[in-house]
Formats: structure tokens, C-alpha cells, sequence
């Protein structure tokens, strides 16, 4: 039986304080609520602070370029369709620089778990504004407060009727673990952006801020109904819903490949007299 | 009189069927044993405009284009007038009799009288294949296995098509009058494109997955393995742009699919942050550029030789890479492969640079021996030599053994960050020394793996011509051509253009007297290359950049210039 | 007074029968009513099918690189604020190539107007899938049918509240026109999805099949309820609504730029004094 | 005994405010005229890690870091144990005495006697203060301009942890135990590093548009840029990706803003693409690259110089460029106007590549003379001399005049196909020639502007020392060294390396009886450059890559292996 203890103590690279200990903590809990072993998954990272969060997790780790961790984990989980590919990296990360992956993954429906670190901010390079960052809020690089909308993530992955869409919030940890094991156990994408306080940056955005605005969403919720969906993912300011906002049953984009049921593409050998065949068509 | 060599032109607008009756045509003499080059021209457009398909002919071992046109089959009057001038001593037209090209070099043919409008290129086909005085049944029977599936109507009107021109043809004299010398019995033959060959190379080496954003003239490579893609268990993805068709790609080769990734220059431009990140992870990594003319979007659907010290240096930070310049349809198999054994053995970024030229250049090709090509080793199973599991130990030739993700207890950590041998981040400067070392080390087995430039002629030769990739052809087929009028030239032939061993070619530039460069580019860049890694500098440059294939005539003229 | 004849009569290298004849019409129509002069508009396109419209407008023009439209349009407005900027491009060059700059300009909510040519294909390279082709449509690139589902311009527009949100059809002119009017006068982001039947590669989606599905939104259909648009945003398939979706009367990116109310930037002098007291806060 | 020069070194964890401190001692030392080399050393995290903020301090001209270390400022034990070894025979240690430091060059500080937790950074700045003899109340100065605005209270404390810091320094017998010299009487001079030079030299050159993705080291030119936009009238934008950011300037340099980017080797892999546009539309667009260690993410917050080769080749298809290299403060300022002056004159990409060390390396620097260092001259209202307006009309130099969209009724066509004089796409091949000739002709006048290699040293030196950017200052330290010892040396730096125009420098490399190139980087590329260029093999090299910028003690040791 696999325990927390199998995924490792590290010492991060993080500021005390950060909402990034508990989210690590929470990811822990939830692999090992779903009983994977540390060799069964493949975290895939991109850079920033909640890039580095793999590191500190015994487990297979590919920690590439900012913003490139959703095409990675796809090709990934392509060669490899028994693996457990779960993406962890930052919102600029994942909405700044890769905005043009999330929605190509909301599309695709493949079978891979995505953890936003959703701080509002770019945290590793120290205090710019982040895609998710409220408009108006004063940066270093943008002393006249934010232009721009606010991304609402859950909004987009709504619309575009993505496989599984929730918020979670770092402060809730149980909560939150609960989330990520939904999402790693739904055969398809799982989108869980979590909020997560910076506290060397984001000085709007506090733990008690979040604290004091997020709800869990009530039992009788149906993330299946995609009305009520797309309403409770425009609801942010005073009250934030957490929980899965929206469900969706759509076939998996691996499924679509029959070549994928026989499990990964480096272990099937190469039939030479079919290639022989096809070469002879250009005869 | 009988030729035994025919350069033919088919012209005429895109949509009108001129690809096709090209095919058909190129095909059914390949089958009667013809050795052909064909050359493809075509705009940036899907109707209209000006696009020829053009088949060059021999009864021998022919390697590039040639400029005059001895058969000139117009679909519409545009291409007299573009081609007229074109036409050598012998040359011919075949058009409609409606276009009234006052030319008597003209065979004025009723198309309207033959076929329905649907069907004038398979006239136009017919009347090439009279002129000829090529046997209609092998036209017939390779029209047949083009059309056969589709509609048995079609099929047929075709072949009425077909034979009504051939009738025709001969009673109004036009048949033979270009004879083809015949050929000795024909060996089985495939006729393949550098593109088709690539593909077919990727799948016997036991390429497994593929990302790619569609992009002329490197598409059709996609395509190709696409539509074997469920026969050989391969998985090939349109990706939402070329940064995730290279990620995507570094993603599969990690967990273990053997991977490529196919492009030109304007989608290689956004991969180029890949690149760097498949030598720092080491991850294998084959990536086909196919180039034409830049900068931009330049000329997307011409020829050139451009990119080479882009791709060289692509990626920011050092690292070893190899480049390999396929010359001949052949080699485009051949070193598809080597690029794709390579990229594992050293795990890294293994370059393949092709052109549009070569993409589209349709030749005849023995069957490749498949049976005896073995796919790469497979890795990733093995014990590891030290536990726990070091993804980046340290080694003698910088290349650690590699295990697979999910398939054994051993975790693999791969990091963009600069690592400590377990793959974790470090900013240790000592460490730092150790992996840039680990990683340069590797140029050594690169170097010693490195394809020699192909070296013809005598030594101590009057003139050497040096050149590279595509041009080998036309290089070639000029030096023959001087070699002929009693000159005393050599040839030096690179399909490996990095890493450069200078022990190869060094003594064949120093022992010519005179050394001219030929390449499809405007700055002399292998030659710049050259220079750098020799010191040897090569005085006079032969260069092409208008879009169109280096021609042996092209090379000559430069020469006497 | 200007007229359709100040834009010109080009020779083009579309193919015979294609939607594009008509949106450039439109485009015509639309300048004209405005009363705007060839020398006052830019297009910005990319490159495809779509992208060579404006090569048959006699206007100025940047033809930039694929999927790179908006930002190049984006940096000229701001450059330049007297320049009315239209974005004219594909769908693949918009949605798949350039999706990450559709997000942000959403959020920008920049005053340039944004035409996609949405033929759902990628024309110039021959017929692969583009971001909006149907899941399952076969082409020769996706052999066994799109694996992914379709992207919905007109949702993720909605849903992240741009400026203006519309659809028009290539077979209906005057109406097309209309709305390329209304997103030229209008403050701020606006969006035409244009259908556009490509009779080379798209024999699914084609001028008779739009015709069948496109109907007028009722006048009575308010664009200023946010509700009612995303409900409407969704639909597709047996019938699909034309008109404007949505409007929101967020302010413009441009006026959260001081100096940008002095006109272009290029025009305002160098304040070297200013300069000087800037240098002397490091001595 | 006084010092002429003194290194110091503040070490701790970053959240410990080491950079404040060490920020308003460099300011107070310049203020009292000294001289100073500031460099820093931190980790890609927020807090914790261990950091160092470097001053060398001189009466003299100084031109680089030094390794050894006179006074070590230590915020905890880590940095006594790291920097203990580089301790010069002067050498002495500030720490808490709560640290416990068994080393009898440490001078033992009761922090907590001092102030409380929060101003320890300011005790520590205090008796460095002291034990430089320095005079408090400069520093006091300092630091009330450094966080007047803030809290008074915060002040006030500040003021009395300085105080009591200098109370207890001459209490304890440690005033004054590393006097510093005295310097003549002080120029008003700015304390400025590369990043803030160069955003200088960007607004006095007239820039108006700037968007950027944030990256490290970049990221601090467009924050200077940010700081001022309101009051300089510029508009400076983040993008959403690096593509974007080079896409939107190069849209408002069309538009007529003379525009720049920044960015560090990985965001510049992005912006490939957006360069080869830049050259194909003839579109002004400063690129700035802050090198740091690749590949990948590599060290992200080190120094290295690895991307001169990638920065001069990136871009698909062929066309020229400029590199320029400052290698001092004052030369970030100057060469970003001139890149930016060149930009607009040559109307293509320019670049300008600095790294980590220079970007964060703090100097004192004579206030540059801004009233009459005139901005680029704006373009785009003239008549146009051929009508209807030609944007691409063929010249004698390959730069056409140059018009802006809306400013007149003259319509701009920019287009990154090949195009006609009047930039509009053409399939015509013999425009194509013409079109390439005419950017090509563009390297001339690039050529005639080149700035020369500073040569320094008698002609035909034992030892000629070659180098580029920021590694000058410590090879013109290195040689100074050497030539106190007696050695004929001469130093030949390189501030612009592309184009390179060798009748500007062959002569030094043959007259030399040594050379030796020095780099910080692992393969020695102006090295091989200048072999491609003029056939000079440099047949020795120094190189550098562990992340740290080169010193002279560094050259010096690597020349003696
Ligand atoms: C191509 C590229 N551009 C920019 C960077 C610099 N960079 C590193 S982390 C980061 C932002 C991180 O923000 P986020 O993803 O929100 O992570 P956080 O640090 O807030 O957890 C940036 C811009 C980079 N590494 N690569
Ligand atoms: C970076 C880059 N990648 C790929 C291409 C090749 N390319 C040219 S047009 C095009 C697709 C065009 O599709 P779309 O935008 O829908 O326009 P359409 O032709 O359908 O009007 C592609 C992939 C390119 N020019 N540049
Ligand atoms: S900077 Fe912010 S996100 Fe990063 S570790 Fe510190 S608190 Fe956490
Ligand atoms: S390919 Fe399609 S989109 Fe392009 S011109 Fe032809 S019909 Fe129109
Ligand atoms: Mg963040
Ligand atoms: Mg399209």
C-alpha cells in the first residue's frame, strides 16, 4: 500500500507561508486516496514557483519550458496511455504563455489532469501582473493598475464544455485533495484551478481574502447541468465558489486512436510486411 | 529518330488536372524501365495561376532538371508563352487546336473533339504518350490503378479519353514523333518523392508518433505517414501550433515513442525554444525542415537552400546537434533513418534539411531492402547501473542510460533547469561545469559517426565543385557535362553538413586548383561553414535564389562567366 | 465622398466559387457606409486564404506572419489611435495558430475590429482540419474523422465578455456588411465570425448547407444580456444564428493610456528636460 | 593603513534585504567619489537560498569583479562558511554574534542589542559603514532618499539602528579598520547598471512603444521603461506570450513608434519568427537579449555569454543585421541609441545583446549629456518621390523611403510574402532576385557603419588578448596585471561583433605573437566567428561557463595552466 511517506519529504525553494506547501500537501493526499504508486505517474511541469512543486515529489517528472507543460503531457500520455500524466505549473504559465494549449486541451479531451497554481501573479519573476490578475490591481510593471479582464479560466473550459472543471482553493486542503483525486480518477480532462495565495507578491489576493469568499458548493449542486455551470463560473468577487463546477461525459481523446488499446506505442513492434506492403503502392 | 533523353513540360493552371496526368505519366515510364527527374512548380494558390509538372526522361541514370524543353504539353496559352522560349532544337507543343498558338513547332490537337472538357488532360496525356510512341496499354493500365476504385463511368470515359488521342495521334502523324530510344528490361521500381521516401525511412526505423502544424513543402511528409499511421501503430497529431508540435513531440520521445517533427523554416522558427529543450532534458528528437525561400513567408511554395546556419545554431545556449542534407530520393530514406538511430543513441536534437525541390521530386527508386533494415533498439528497460535511478550520470561519452517512465519502479526525472545527475534543479556552479561537459562530450560520438562529403574525380582536379543537399544533382550532372568537354572537375558532395570532420574533405580543397561552392542560397553559407571550421576559404560561389532547383545549365553558365 | 471604387478591383488568387468573393464585398460595403477613406483604415492579416483579402482593397496593409495578426494590430493602434485597425484573417490563422492573442485581446478589449474568414478548413495548405472544423469531419490530414471537438469562437468571446461578439455568412451580403459596420463603429474589441464556404476542401460545410442553417436573430434579441447570449452562443448545428451576439460596453485598453489622448506616439516630441530629472534620480 | 581598493561581499538569503543595503552603500561610496563594480548573485527563488551583493570599491578606475574578498558582510552562517575561503590576508567578517563564527577575522556584532530583527540589514550596512571609516551621515543621506516617502517611522528607525551600528563599531575598536582612501572631490555621478543604461539610452533615442513578457534578465530594462512611460509619453505593454510581444512592436514600429523588445535566449527563441518578419517588411525593431546560461532554463538568474551565434543566424530565409556588445554601463547607453538609430536607418532588426552580470552590475557613471543627444529622427510625412507610393522601391543602398499608414493619403502595403516595389505579394521569380538583392545591399551600409574593436596596447604584443561585451572589463584588468609584471599584452574588445570587418582588426590578430580569445561561454564563439570572417584561427581560448561572470584573477589563472 502506498503511503504519503513514498512521495517524499524535500526541502522546496518556496517562501514560508506560500499557499504552495498545501497544495503540495493536498496533491500527496490524492495520489495516494487514488493508490498510485510514485512509478505509475508522470508529473509534468512548465517554470515558475508552482512548476518547481514536482521536484519535491518522488515521482517521474518532465519540468519543461514555461508555458509547454499541456503539449508535453500530451505526447506523454499518447506514447504511454498507462501512464497517470498530470500537469502542474502556474496561471501564467498555463493561461500567459500557454493559453493557446489550454484551449487545444479543452478540445482534445485527453486524458490528463491539470493543476493551476492560480496565485493571480507571476510569482518566479517577481510581481507582474498574471492573465488572472483583477483588473486595476497595481504591479511594479503595472503602476496604473491592470488593463485588462481578468481570464476566467473556468469560464473558458465551461463554454467550451471541457471534461471536468473546478476551483479549489489551497486553504482547504482536505477539500481540494478531494478535488485533484475527482480529477485524476475522470476519464478525461480535469481542469482544477486552484487558488493560492503568494504572499511575497500578491498582496491583494490574501489568504484572508480568499478565505473570507469561498464557498464549497452546495450538495445539491448538478455539475452536470451546464446552464447552471457557465452561470457559477462568472461568479467571482465576494463569493467564489470551489468544487467541480462542471461535468461532461465525452469520449476520451485517446480513444479515438485504436492503436492506443494496445498499450504504449514503443512497446509495439514494427511490422515490417505491412511497411512492405506500403512501400509497393509506390510502385 | 529515337531520343534517349526527353525533357517534357506540362503547364496549365492549378485545378486543371496537370499533377495528375503527371503522375500517371511519370509512373507508366518508370514501369517501361525510364529513369526520370521530375521538378514541380507551383504557386502559393489552390485555382489558377501558373504550375508545371515537369518530367525529365532518360534512358540513363539522370540526377537533376533540365532547362531546355523538348515536349511542351500546354493546357492553356499561358504556358506557350511562358515556355516557348524554353523550347530546344527538337522541342515540340502539344495544345489545344482552340488555343491557336501560331507556332509550327505546334501539334494542334480538337480536344473538343476527343473528350469532354472534364477529360482534356487525359487527352493531353494521351497526345504526350503518342508523341512519344509510348505504348497506350501501360498508360491504360496505370490510369486504371489511379482511378479504378472511384467511379466505374469515370474510369471508363477515361480510358476513351485515352485512346480516342492516341487514335488521333495517329493519323495526324503526331505519333513518335518524338520516340523514346527503348529501355532494357525494367527492374521493379517504385517512383518516390524525397518526401514519401522520408516517410517511409521514419517507419523502418520504427518511428512511432508524430506532431505536426500543417506547412508546404513539409505537409505531405504528415500526410504520408497519416495514411499508414493505423497499419503501422503510429499516432500522428495535428497540433495546435508548432510550439506544441515540438513539446508535444519531446513529451511522446520521453516516454518512449520514438518521435519526429516535420516543418519549414517559419514553423521551425517557434520550435527553435524545443530544440533547445530537447538537449537539455536529452531527449531524442528527429526534426525534418523542409525549406524554401524566406525571410518570412518569403516564396512559400519555391525551393531553397537557406536555412542551414539557421538550423545550426537554433536554441539558445551551446549544445552538440547533427544535421544530415539529404542529395537524392534515396539518401531522403537512408538518412531519415540514420537521423532517427542517431537521435536515440546520442538523445538529442537530430536535424534532417530538405527542400521543396526534393520534397516534390518525384524519381525512380529500387525497393528499399525492409526486410533487412532493422527499426531502432528500442530502450528503456534495462536495470540501471546505480541506484536510485540517475537519469544524467555523469559518463565517458556524455550519454546516460536511459530508462522509461511508468515501466519500471525507477523513477525519470528530466528537467529544463541546469540538474544534478537525478534530474532535480540544482544551482550548484560545480555541477553546472560537470553537465555542460556531459553534454559537449557527445559532439565526440557525433563526429565519429559523421557521413563523409562524397568525393568524384581524379585528384589534384582543375575544378572542384563543392556543394550540398539538393544540388548534388545538378553538381553533379555539370561536372559530368565539363568532364565531357575534356575538363578535369571534381566533385565534393555534402549529406552531412554538421558536425564537419575537416581530416575528410580538407585535402580535396587544398589539392584543387581551383574551388568554386555551389549552393541554393544568396550568402554561400556551407561555404561560410567552411571556411570556418577549416580556415579554407572558397574563392568563387555559384548561388541560386529565385526560387527554382539548381540546374546543371544554371552552374555552367555561372562558371563562364 | 468616398465609394466602392476607392477600394479597387484586384485580380485574386481564389478559387472560383469561394465565399471570400462575397466578404470582400462586404468589406467594401462596410468602409463605404462608414465614410471611411482608403488611407485612414489598416488591415492586418496573417497568412492562408482569408489572409490575402486585403491584397484586394486598396488600403494599407501589414501582412504579417500566421496566426500574428493581433498583435500586430494591437501594437499599431497604440502606436497610432487615429487608425482605424481591422484584423482580417482565417480561422486557422486565428483560432489554432494565434488562439493565445484571441484570449488576450478579448481581455484587452482593444479597438480593432477582427474578421475571421471561417471557412472550417485550412484552405491554403490544402484541407487539414482547422480549430473549427466538425468533431469527425474526414480530410485527408484526419483520416478517420477530427478527433477534437470543434472550437466555439462565439462562446469563448461571450464568456470572457468582449466588446462585441458576432456572426455573420458569406451568402448573405448586405447583412454581413452590416455587422462589419456596426464592429468598426463600435468602442472596443469586436469579433465578426464570418461562415465562409470553401469549395475546394470544405464539401461539408457548404453555401447550401449554411443557407439552410443561418437565420437572422429576432429583433427582439438583446445583445446586452449576458444570459441570453451565452444560450444563444451554443447553438450550432441545425440552426445557427447570425447577427450581434453580444455586446458589453467595458472600456476601451486605450483609455487606460494617458498619452494616447495626445495622438500617435511617433508624433509627440522627446521631453528631454523631463528625461534629465528621470536620469538624475539615480545620481 | 587606508585602501585604494576594497571588495566586499554581502551574503544571506534573499528576503533578508541584502540588495537594499547594499544598494545604498554603493550609493553612498559614489557620492563620496569612489568607484565601484557592483555584482550580483542570486537563486530563481523568492526568499531563502543564498545570495551575495558585491562591491568592489576604489579610488581608481576599476572595470570588474574581483574574487577576493576584503570585508564580508554576513547575514547568516551560510555565507561565512561559502565565502570564508576567498577572505582576502586584509580580510575581515561582520556577523551576529549569536551566529557564533569561530574565526578570529570576525568582527562579532550583538545584532539584537542593536535593533530590532527587521533592521538587522541595516546594522550590518552600518558597521561596514564604520569599519570602512566611512562617514555615517553620507549613508544616513542615503537612506532617508532611499525610503523618505515611506513611513516616518520605518525612518526614524533606520536612522537609530545606523547609528547605534556606528556607536557600537567605535565602541569595539572597529572603526575604521579598513579605511578606504580618500578620493579627490566627488563628480555628481549617477549609480546606474546595464538595465537602467539601457532604458536610458532607449527613451533619449526617442523609443515610444515597448511590450515585453516578463524573463530574467530582461525583465528590469522594461520596469525602468515602465517607471517613466507616463512622463516620457511611451506605452509600455506585457504581452501575453513573447510572440506576441515581438509581433505588436514590430505593428507600432510600422505604425511609426520607433519600438524595442527585451527578453533573455528563451523568449528570444519565440521571437525568431517575429526577426525573419522584421527583415522581409523592412520593419524598425531594437531586440534586446540579456544572455544567461542555457540551454532551456538553464541557471536563469547567472550569467554566460552562449547566444551570439543563435542571435546572429536566428530567422528563417537570408538577410543582414546588426549585433552590438556593449561591454560597460556607459556603452549599454550609447549602443541602445544607436541600435535604435540604426533600426530606423537601415529599417530592419538590430540587436543588442547583454547578459546578467552587466545587466545588474552597478556603476558610478557620469550623467550622460541629454540636451544635445537627439533623439532618431521620425520618418514618414515626406512626399513620396515615385507615385502611387512604392514601400519596397528598389535603391542604390537597398533602403527605400519610407512612409507611415494614416500620416497622408499614400497607402503602406507591408507584406512578409516576397512582394513588388509596391509590397504586394508576387509569384514573379525576377522580382524575387532583385527584392533579395536590395536587402542584401542594406550589409553595406550596416558594414560602413561598424563600430571598430577597441585595440588597446603597443602593436605586436607577446600577447594579444580578444574578447567581447561584458567579459572587456575583466581582460583589460587582466592585462593590466600582466603588464605590471612586466608583459607586453594588448587587449582587442569587440563592442560590436556583426558585422565584423576584418581590415578593422586582422592586422592586430597577425601581429600578435599570442592570442588568446576570452568568453564566457563553453565553445568560443567570437572565436570561430572570426575564423569564418577572416580565416585567423585564435589557437587559444579562455572560457567561462559556470554561470559567474569572468574576473582577471579567472584569465589570469586559465593563462598560467
Ligand atoms: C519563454 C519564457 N518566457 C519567460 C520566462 C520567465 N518566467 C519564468 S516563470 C514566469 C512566470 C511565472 O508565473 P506563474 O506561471 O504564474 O508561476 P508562479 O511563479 O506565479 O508560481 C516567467 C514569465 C521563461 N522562463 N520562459
Ligand atoms: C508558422 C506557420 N505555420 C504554418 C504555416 C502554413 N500555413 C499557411 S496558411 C495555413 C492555414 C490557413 O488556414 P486558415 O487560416 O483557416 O486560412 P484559409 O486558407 O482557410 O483561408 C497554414 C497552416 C505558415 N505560413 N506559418
Ligand atoms: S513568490 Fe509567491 S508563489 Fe512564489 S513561493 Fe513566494 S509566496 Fe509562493
Ligand atoms: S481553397 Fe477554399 S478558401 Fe481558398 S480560395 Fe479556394 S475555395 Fe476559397
Ligand atoms: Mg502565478
Ligand atoms: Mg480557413
Amino acid at each position: 500500500m502506498v503511503s504519503i511517506e513514498d512521495y517524499g519529504t524535500y526541502e522546496t525553494a518556496w517562501c514560508p507561508g506560500c499557499g504552495n506547501f498545501n497544495i503540495l500537501k493536498a496533491v500527496k493526499q490524492a495520489l495516494v486516496a487514488r493508490r498510485l504508486e510514485p512509478h505509475q505517474v508522470l508529473f509534468v511541469s512548465g517554470i515558475g514557483q508552482a512548476a518547481k512543486a514536482p521536484h519535491y515529489l518522488n515521482t517521474n517528472l518532465f519540468n519543461g519550458l514555461h508555458g509547454r507543460s499541456l503539449p508535453v503531457a500530451t505526447g506523454a500520455r499518447l506514447a504511454n496511455p498507462n501512464l497517470t500524466v498530470i500537469v502542474e505549473s502556474g496561471d501564467g504559465c498555463n493561461y500567459g504563455e500557454g493559453g493557446n494549449h489550454f484551449l487545444a486541451a479543452l478540445r482534445r479531451n485527453i486524458d490528463i489532469t491539470m493543476l493551476v497554481h492560480n496565485n493571480q501573479i507571476y510569482g518566479l519573476t517577481k510581481g507582474q501582473a498574471s492573465p488572472t490578475s483583477d483588473e486595476g490591481m497595481v504591479t511594479k510593471a503595472q503602476p496604473q493598475g491592470v488593463p485588462s479582464a481578468a481570464f476566467n479560466p473556468i469560464a473558458v473550459a465551461v463554454a467550451m464544455h471541457g471534461g471536468m472543471v473546478a476551483r479549489g482553493f489551497a486553504g482547504m486542503v482536505d477539500h481540494l485533495a478531494d478535488l485533484i483525486q475527482q480529477a485524476i480518477a475522470h476519464p478525461g480532462f480535469a481542469l482544477v484551478d486552484i487558488l493560492q495565495p503568494c504572499v511575497s507578491f500578491n498582496h491583494v489576493n490574501t489568504f484572508a481574502w480568499y478565505k473570507k469568499r469561498c464557498y464549497e458548493l452546495p450538495s445539491d449542486y448538478d455539475p452536470t447541468n451546464w446552464e447552471a455551470a457557465i452561470k457559477k463560473a462568472q461568479e467571482w468577487g465576494e463569493r467564489i465558489p470551489v468544487g467541480v463546477i462542471y461535468r461532461n461525459p465525452r469520449p476520451r481523446f485517446e480513444d479515438h486512436f485504436p492503436v492506443l488499446q494496445h498499450g504504449r506505442l514503443g512497446g509495439q513492434p514494427v511490422d515490417r510486411e505491412m511497411l512492405i506492403k506500403i512501400m509497393h503502392k509506390f510502385a | 529518330m529515337e531520343f534517349e533523353n526527353v525533357n517534357l513540360v506540362i503547364g496549365g493552371e492549378a485545378g486543371q488536372g496537370l499533377v495528375t496526368i503527371g503522375q500517371i505519366l511519370a509512373k507508366s515510364l518508370v514501369r517501361r524501365g525510364y529513369n526520370i527527374v521530375v521538378t514541380q512548380s507551383y504557386q502559393s494558390r489552390i485555382r489558377g495561376g501558373h504550375n508545371t509538372y515537369n518530367i525529365r526522361v532518360s534512358t540513363e541514370d539522370i540526377k537533376a532538371p533540365q532547362e531546355s524543353v523538348d515536349l511542351l504539353i500546354a493546357l492553356n496559352a499561358e504556358t506557350v508563352d511562358r515556355h516557348r522560349s524554353e523550347l530546344s532544337a527538337q522541342g515540340m507543343i502539344i495544345a489545344d487546336a482552340r488555343l491557336d498558338i501560331a507556332d509550327d513547332k505546334c501539334i494542334k490537337v480538337p480536344f473538343a473533339e476527343l473528350a469532354d472538357k472534364k477529360f482534356y488532360n487525359v487527352v493531353a496525356l494521351g497526345i504526350a504518350g503518342a508523341v512519344l510512341g509510348f505504348d497506350g496499354r501501360i498508360i491504360t493500365q496505370t490510369l486504371e490503378t489511379f482511378f479504378g476504385k472511384k467511379d466505374p463511368e469515370v474510369a471508363q470515359k477515361n480510358e476513351q479519353a485515352l485512346s480516342e488521342s492516341y487514335r488521333w495521334a495517329t493519323e495526324n502523324d503526331a505519333f513518335g514523333r518524338l520516340t523514346l530510344a527503348p529501355c532494357a528490361d525494367p527492374l521493379p521500381r517504385l517512383v518516390l518523392n524525397g518526401n514519401e521516401a522520408i516517410a517511409l525511412g521514419a517507419m523502418s526505423a520504427g518511428v512511432k508518433f508524430c506532431s505536426f502544424y500543417p506547412m508546404t513543402p513539409a505537409t505531405s511528409i504528415l500526410l504520408n505517414l497519416i495514411a499508414a499511421a493505423e497499419q503501422m501503430g503510429l499516432v500522428v497529431e495535428q497540433a495546435e501550433d508548432e510550439i506544441a508540435a515540438v513539446n508535444m513531440a519531446l513529451g511522446a520521445s520521453f516516454a518512449g515513442a520514438p518521435s519526429l517533427v516535420a516543418t519549414s523554416g517559419g514553423g521551425f522558427a517557434l520550435m527553435v525554444e524545443g530544440v533547445s529543450l530537447a538537449a537539455m532534458t536529452e531527449t531524442p528528437l528527429v526534426i525534418i525542415v523542409a525549406q524554401r525561400p524566406g525571410p518570412a513567408t518569403g516564396l512559400p511554395t519555391r525551393t531553397e537552400q537557406g536555412d542551414l546556419e539557421f538550423v545550426l545554431h537554433a536554441g539558445h545556449g551551446e549544445f552538440p546537434r547533427a544535421i544530415f542534407t539529404p542529395g537524392t530520393v534515396e539518401s531522403c530514406f537512408h538518412l531519415t533513418r540514420r537521423a532517427l538511430e542517431l537521435a536515440e543513441r546520442v538523445q538529442g536534437p537530430i536535424f534532417l534539411l530538405t527542400d521543396q525541390y526534393l520534397a516534390d521530386s518525384a524519381r525512380a527508386v529500387l525497393p528499399f531492402d525492409l526486410k533487412n533494415l532493422a527499426p531502432v533498439t528500442p530502450v528503456g528497460t534495462a536495470a540501471p547501473p546505480v541506484l536510485p535511478y540517475q537519469r544524467y550520470a555523469l559518463t565517458d561519452n556524455g550519454v546516460s542510460p536511459r530508462l522509461l517512465p511508468g515501466l519500471s519502479e525507477h523513477l525519470v526525472v528530466a528537467d529544463s533547469d541546469e540538474h544534478t545527475s537525478d534530474g532535480h534543479i540544482t544551482e550548484d556552479l560545480q555541477v553546472r561545469i560537470q553537465m555542460v561537459d556531459k553534454r559537449w562530450r557527445k559532439l565526440e560520438d557525433l563526429r565519429s559517426a559523421v557521413i563523409p562529403p562524397e568525393y568524384q574525380g581524379d585528384a589534384q582536379p582543375d575544378l572542384l565543385l563543392v556543394t550540398w543537399g539538393s544540388s548534388q544533382g545538378p553538381v553533379l550532372e555539370a561536372a559530368a557535362a565539363l568532364r565531357k568537354d575534356g575538363q578535369h572537375v571534381a566533385t565534393l558532395c555534402f549529406s552531412q553538413v554538421w558536425p564537419l570532420v575537416e581530416e575528410q574533405f580538407l585535402n580535396h580543397l587544398q589539392e584543387a586548383k581551383q574551388v568554386v561552392s555551389v549552393e541554393g542560397n544568396a550568402s554561400g553559407q556551407l561555404a561560410r561553414l567552411v571556411r570556418r571550421e577549416t580556415g579554407f576559404l572558397i574563392p568563387r560561389q555559384v548561388r541560386r535564389y529565385d526560387g527554382l532547383p539548381l540546374t546543371s545549365e544554371y552552374i555552367l553558365r555561372a562558371l563562364t562567366q
